[in-house]
């Protein structure tokens, strides 16, 4: 069995216990190679749980700069003797597997098919330290030594690394120096080199390193958001813990030290829901950020929101579900609970970011179009982008840019007389014109309702006046088409009759996918969803293709649904590609789907070819 | 259907307050409740405190839940802008509009199904979270709006129109709001406004979480004699602990009675609440007596009413939060983007 | 202008200040026209307020049995000078406009081309009661007699009636009679006879007169509901308060006197789906009862529900949404936020009942269902059902039902040592088995939980058992196809290329529609949904036709969605006829809807037909 | 990963109780909490009590929200159903559950951010109600399981290791469960087994609602000093308000020192709980007394623990519902369904 050769396309995967201090040792390696001008792409997968059971960090080194998670492990770093045989039954044959072998270890335990690399970690480690959990700390970053070794990892990017984390805590950092040599050394001493090897290049350019909820925490900032109320809850807090720690540090006035931010942890969703809806209808941009469980518990106010016209912007960092679900793994399964969350006739409006950089840039672009709009405005973001280091474009952000506050009458308008109508469409866009409590003395002032009202908030139990009502409401759905993110075509090198539409954290495993296919001389266009409602260019990009799939990251084919649902499409011209098992979807997963579903749509299609000739 | 404009509300003449409105400039629409419901006094009464603390109505916010109670916003203050939420989570929604704007007065108005029943638990966390507003439960002990089934103050053992007993026992809100540290605790009586007006006055005044719960007949549903929650019932077992004068700062304080039997309490901005003790055992600065003294009379049977607790030196969010004066609604992207300059060293952070 | 004349077909409506006492005048006035063999289908149009707005009691009287709405009113009896104008307005010309004359009137308010019957109640109630309450009381009694004159009611059904009404309270019921014929001599000697009139027939048969919440409820208790947990909200209170009063009439053991249930009015519709959790958890038949409100706020219960396989009832008594909406009003607009409630991937089924009769069946029904099933079910339906008296098939109960407790592993199986996996699909239908807790000191017991497991109900966090789990619940999906009540087919007379697909409480009207297509000479065949999912035979029925028209009460077509999403249907062959302000749906506009599209795809097909042949 | 199997729980000997269990039947799954996680002294307490009760372990039914110790009752009584609900939600599945078989034993087992923060509502119901169940709060003043933030109890300024400082006042549980007429009501301190563990064969023995406040400090997130919800602190500022034997019917009772200092607690089923007091001002029996004390010690920042109230004669919800004995969920279509000849009088009635 040949040994596993590759530079700079590899990938590794560490086996763990949580709580165990790898995090950091494991992020310094990625990081590494990342300075080394070799992207990489690493993933966490981690239990509902705080400390002793297992976890992985996956990381994918690719100079081709495949972002998605590709399937299928070249080095496994075993530190977990929980999950050993899951973790020797993963490799790749002719991969390597890397061990402590402090104690020996029956042959049973191995796979004939796989390189050994073993290390007395454990022995070295009691050796050189006394201290129970400086044992368990070095023993992580002498791991990583000699990972170094082995791969090429210059040291030097470790090191440098190393002084940014720990300035000013010099012990600190000379003990982890130490403790990296000491793993590096005993691999060169002790080691066979091995067939994966990192080599510096220049493929990560101006490109930034960081998490979606990082991300979408300071998109927040910059769109202008002053409340967010929000409730624990996994994939989301990070977001909010991000926003918290961003507004302490841009948001504190520096001359009078008072907060320009109020962030309220609140007692649950419903709550945090209800507190945006109360701030966005005092004027304030207000967000809150959740996952699954929370959309269920926030209907009831979604539709208050709705109905009333409450600008309200709600990021759903989406988990497996449905209920508690896997609450640690990733999906895009809370599509349709949001596009028509609440009971009744309602849709709403859906951002769908794929990378950091979306995330910020759709987080920030979520409040204008809440004040524009006057409704709720959904992000759904997801653990894989919102959770991991992705490598993405660096923020951008026009100094000249002012916040969109959308119709809101002022006081000097009201006295002109202007007439004002809180539910009145007099600009033809289905968008009334609103007023901030408070605005003036004796005009503009209005009751607010979930309840059906006249163009002027009058309670009213008309059906004309409801019927007016629900028929704007639809109206100015339409009208947010084209004020939202508009989705992005590619057009494969050679014409086709297949298209291809995809969303948020897929896009990775998509690009790469496309290669592949086109490798083996099949192509399609594509089309990238970036919001809900679609606009008519979707509707177009179908029309132009006999069949289109749709891939996405749930088992009910909800985009596609909405995609049939608002244009009224033939769902046979729409072939599903569904992948829902809580790890994010894979290049080889899209491939493998959509290669054998047009190799029987091309033999289909020349037998009813030759059917129609003869 | 009672017109809260007609003569329920009018003083003899329509008399002009030192901002130069009438009352009639705190009324709101033509009310739709039943004649002799409870609650068109309370609306009566905030009308009538408004007014003499001469508050320009524009400048307050009226949020509400679900229920014939929470429908009387629309029935005052119709200058001010007013939120008829959803059924038991007003008080989420009136913590962010506070939020949003400092610089408004707050007013919450509901039900005791609104707040004990289905919205306790968000009474409970806005209670402990001292936001700055007038809190006001018009307790009738039934669900008027859905037609009289009991709610979660309703007495233990009533009987519904409908024929079935209540087996839970009530909650007592004042116990409950005296218990999460509200830092202004206070019961009325729809049917006594003298003393109700005051009350709201100096809830007004108050910087924190102002609770008043009003006992507040519902004439269709429960006023039944036996009820505690019925004209008759209130008006015999009224314990009030104390009569209260609102003194707003500009106004010298008169004194017309002996010492001794006066507690003022000077708010932050300066006002005073003057009150009369009926009951010299009583500390309105004290929570846990005022605990006792409350659960021992309503183990008597009696409805202690009057102002029972109140901290003149509490904070609010605003100030645990440390938010700037400007409302927060106020910012534009100049103030609150930290600008390209920033991000362009955050990017860097980031490689 | 020519006044109206009919016989055993017309519309009188009663326009009322709610709260004066009216209502039960306006049913006695209904019941004694049914008592005389001819069917009426009365509607209570009513403000979400306790006193002093108007409302509204509609009577259609119908010899020919049409129970739906018909529009238009032929005699208006007009008591609330608030909406006098109004009532004025709505008049067909040449009707008849009953009104109170004490006051004299200017003629500009009224109209010339109706026949105006003036009547001083006020003055005779003031000469005859001293009493005001009895004055507001009597006054409807007269009224109610005055009619009687005028449209040939039988004053002895009346007192029938009223002796029925007030057995034992002989003053009561002699004031009354006394009331009547007051009303009804001073029209005999001073009001000119009119164009409409009662006569008796035998049109009523054995049919029931009763509202579909009191059915659903007694549906629950034939069905074996033994907790109930419930939170007030219009229009679905009167259900559970219709439960209670039958257990405390039907479910009290005679001999011991106890209670064989337990009804509990939970503090929220959160509470009432929790309760219903548990009660369905640990083995009782349970369910509550709510309108769309409540819907929204028991979407995460429902997601647990669905995931952790336990058997509730959800009764949704629809009315106008979105949010408070119209509260008294009906809509059939919660059908998606049921089908798919809750975030995550996910299914519920649905049951639709057309009226009383269904309402019972289907509530009895939802119990066995869900115990085999072992997911919600919801029950559908409406105000217009649920809070009206409609003419109904009678109840009926097969003795000898036993009820269907689905899979439940006894103590016997389990101590015999059957395999028990909790969540493991063991005979093919993805339906598992369960046990009670408590069954078996050493065998059976297992952990409930929201998040992913494995077919042993241990907690799993693998792909391959949440995705075995998933796809065993989308099979279950599927086996409950054929255990829902089935649709309802029927041919037109002469073969069509189409058909209309309808449910719930647009029955009534749908059948007078297509009648009255007919006589026109357009033709569909129709198909009544009953339930959700649906069987094939929907599919096939779509199939059959060129083009089928789908009926509901909502803006959005919800139903349709489900329809082209389980089946992928091409929506082009489905057209929506929507109605949705609040209203019940009537014949004449359904009828006018289809008419003129088919008149329109007449001339299309004939046209495309000529193109063929050119 | 802490093994409950082993070190904390096993007494030397793996002695049989009157049924023939051993504490082993008693067992779950192994914890999968931090080490030194208070809540796994809990379970071990339960273990404990449950088998010097001689409890069917399959008699038992366990419920929980989420959280880390909701997690919990997959760790004991692995022969008893349990269900680890939704958040903050359990209380009314466990009402449910109670209602539909009657016979079991119901646990609810919560932590403070599932029955403080988000679950307060359904708590403060379900003690209102008198559903018959041991509802114990694993009280840690924090998330655990989302790493550690705020919940309803942690102290007023306390610092998070995120750096956040907590400004909204801290629920009392057992002030809380008082106010609400909770008819057992207990604290104990998951550090202090032999008192827990009597009082929670007393809280399981208890007919109607008994509520157990542990304090259970998170080693991962606040076990720092300062923290009250800190082993330290806790041992230093635990106030026992009593000492407790809980003597089964079975066993008689043997008074073994001075007389006076006792109290003796008989429950409706004959079973005695013995306090010993430690503090003469405290009269287990008194609500008012108890909320007074608890008050004025918490005031001087000790930790009240022992069993603080007991209504020895409370009723619980099928008492107020006269439910029948015979369990709910055990009737057939010919117990439940009125038949054919009741349906016709039925029909005949509405036409
Ligand atoms: C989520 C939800 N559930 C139920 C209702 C129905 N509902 C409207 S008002 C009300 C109770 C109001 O009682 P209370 O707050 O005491 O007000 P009151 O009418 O007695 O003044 C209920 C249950 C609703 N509007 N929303
Ligand atoms: C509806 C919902 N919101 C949020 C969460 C996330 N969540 C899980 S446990 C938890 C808090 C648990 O705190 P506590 O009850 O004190 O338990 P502990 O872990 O401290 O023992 C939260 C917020 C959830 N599971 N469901
Ligand atoms: S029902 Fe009761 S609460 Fe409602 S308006 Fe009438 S009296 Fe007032
Ligand atoms: S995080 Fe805290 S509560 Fe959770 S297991 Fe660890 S120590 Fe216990
Ligand atoms: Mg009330
Ligand atoms: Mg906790």
């Amino acid at each position: 069995m040949k040994p596993i050769e590759a530079i700079n396309d590899f990938v590794v995967k560490f086996a763990n216990v949580n709580g165990s201090g790898s995090a950091s040792a494991n992020e310094l390696f990625a990081k590494a190679i990342l300075r080394m001008g070799v992207p990489v792409s690493p993933r966490n997968i981690f239990p509902s749980n705080i400390q002793g059971l297992p976890t992985w960090y996956e990381v994918r080194v690719t100079e081709r700069g495949w972002l998605g998670r590709r399937g299928g492990i070249d080095l496994m770093v075993a530190m977990n003797p929980q999950t050993w045989d899951a973790d020797v039954k993963e490799l790749e044959p002719g991969g390597y597997f890397f061990y402590d072998n402090t104690r020996p270890l029956p042959s049973s335990k191995f796979r004939d098919d796989i390189n050994l690399i073993g290390m007395p970690l454990t022995a070295i480690c009691n050796r050189t330290y006394a201290d129970a959990r400086q044992r368990q700390l070095f023993k992580n970053i002498m791991y990583v030594g000699a990972l170094s070794a082995l791969l090429d990892i210059e040291t030097a990017e470790i090191e440098k690394l190393f002084t940014e984390q720990y300035k000013g805590k010099e012990k600190l950092l000379d003990s982890n120096v130490k403790a990296l040599h000491l793993g590096r050394d005993h691999a060169k001493n002790n080691l066979a080199p091995i067939g994966l090897k990192v080599k510096r290049a220049d493929a990560v350019g101006d490109r930034i390193f960081v998490e979606g909820n990082a991300a979408a925490a300071l998109g927040c900032v910059y769109g202008g958001a002053t409340v967010c109320a929000w409730y624990p809850i996994t994939p989301s807090s990070s977001l909010a813990e991000a926003f918290q720690k961003y507004c302490m540090k841009y948001r504190v006035d520096p001359d009078t030290g008072v907060n320009k931010f109020a962030i309220v942890q609140a007692e649950d969703e419903i709550a945090s829901a209800g507190m945006v809806v109360g701030a966005g209808w005092n004027g304030a941009r207000a967000f809150t950020t959740t996952s699954g469980p929370g959309i269920s518990l926030m209907n009831e106010f979604i539709g208050l929101a709705y109905f009333a016209e409450i600008p309200i912007t709600i990021i759903d960092v989406q988990r497996g579900g449905p209920s508690t679900g896997m609450p640690t793994r990733t999906q895009q399964s809370d599509v349709l609970a949001c596009a028509y969350a609440s009971h009744g006739d309602t849709k709403h409006v859906l951002l769908l970011p794929e990378d950091p950089r979306e995330c910020f840039d759709f987080s920030a672009q979520a409040f204008d179009l809440a004040d524009r709009l006057q409704t709720p405005i959904f992000v759904l973001t997801d653990l894989d982008i919102g959770m991991n280091h992705r490598l993405s474009k660096p923020f951008e952000w026009d100094e000249s840019r002012e916040y969109d506050r959308g119709k809101v009458m002022t006081a000097e308008e009201l006295e002109a007389g202007k007439d004002f109508g809180r539910y009145k469409d007099v600009d033809g866009d289905g968008i009334p014109w609103r007023t901030y409590p408070g605005t003036h003395p004796s005009k503009g002032a209005y009751f607010t309702r979930g309840t059906s009202r006249d163009p002027y908030a009058r309670y009213s139990e008309r059906g004309l006046d409801y019927m007016y009502n629900m028929e704007r409401l639809l109206k100015k759905f339409d009208s947010a088409k084209a004020l939202v993110p508009q989705p992005i075509v590619r057009h494969a090198p050679h014409k086709t009759r297949y298209g291809a539409i995809y969303y948020g954290s897929t896009s990775p495993a998509m690009d790469e996918a496309i290669v592949a296919l086109e490798e083996d001389g099949l192509h399609l266009d594509t089309l990238r969803v970036r919001a809900f409602p679609f606009p008519d260019s979707v509707a177009d990009f179908i029309a132009a293709h006999d069949k289109v799939f749709i891939v996405e990251q749930n088992r009910d084919a909800q985009l596609r649904s909405l995609v049939v649902n608002e244009f009224g499409i033939d769902p046979a011209k729409l072939i599903p590609v569904l992948h829902y098992e809580g790890a994010p979807i894979t290049a080889r997963f899209i491939g493998a789907a959509i290669g054998k579903e047009m190799q029987n749509l091309k033999v289909v299609s020349i037998e009813s070819g030759k059917a129609a000739r003869s | 259907m009672t017109y809260i404009a007609k003569p329920k509300l009018h003083h003899p003449t329509l008399g002009c307050n030192a901002r130069g409105f009438t009352r009639r400039d705190y009324e709101g629409k033509i009310s739709t409740l039943c004649a002799g419901c409870g609650h068109d006094s309370i609306s009566a009464a905030i009308i009538q405190a408004c007014w003499e603390l001469d508050i320009e109505p524009h400048r307050v916010a009226k949020l509400s839940g679900i229920g014939c109670s929470s429908k009387t916003p629309d029935y005052f203050l119709g200058q001010s802008h007013g939120f008829n939420t959803v059924h038991g989570r007003m008080p989420s929604v009136l913590t962010g509009a506070n939020l949003a704007n400092r610089e408004l007065l707050y007013l919450g108005v509901s039900g005791d199904g609104d707040s004990a029943s289905i919205g306790i638990g968000q009474f409970v966390h806005a209670i402990r979270r001292g936001v700055n507003m007038t809190y006001i439960v018009e307790n009738n002990g039934v669900y008027g709006l859905t037609k009289g089934q009991f709610s979660a103050t309703a007495d233990l053992g009533s009987k519904s129109k409908k024929g079935v007993t209540n087996t839970d026992s009530p909650l007592d809100m004042v116990g409950l709001a005296l218990q999460l540290g509200a830092s202004f605790v206070a019961r009325g009586f729809s049917g006594d406004k003298p003393q109700l007006v005051p009350i709201i006055k100096a809830a007004i005044k108050h910087k924190g979480a102002s609770f008043i719960d009003v006992i507040s007949p519902c004439v269709a549903f429960n006023n039944h004699p036996g009820s505690t929650k019925s004209y008759e019932y209130v008006r015999e077992h009224n314990e009030a602990a104390n009569r209260l004068d609102f003194i707003d700062v500009r106004a010298e304080i008169v004194v017309d009675y002996a010492e001794g039997e006066l507690v003022d309490v000077t708010q932050h901005d300066g006002s005073v609440v003057r009150l009369r003790k009926l009951h010299a055992s009583y500390d309105p600065h004290d929570r846990i007596a005022a605990m006792n003294y409350v659960h021992e009379r309503q183990a008597k049977g009696e409805v202690v009413t009057g102002l029972l607790y109140v901290d003149p030196d509490a904070q609010d969010l605003h100030e645990h939060f440390n938010t700037s004066d400007v409302p927060l609604n106020r910012f534009d992207a100049k103030a609150l983007s930290p600008g390209k300059a920033m991000l362009d060293k955050i990017n860097a952070s980031l490689r």
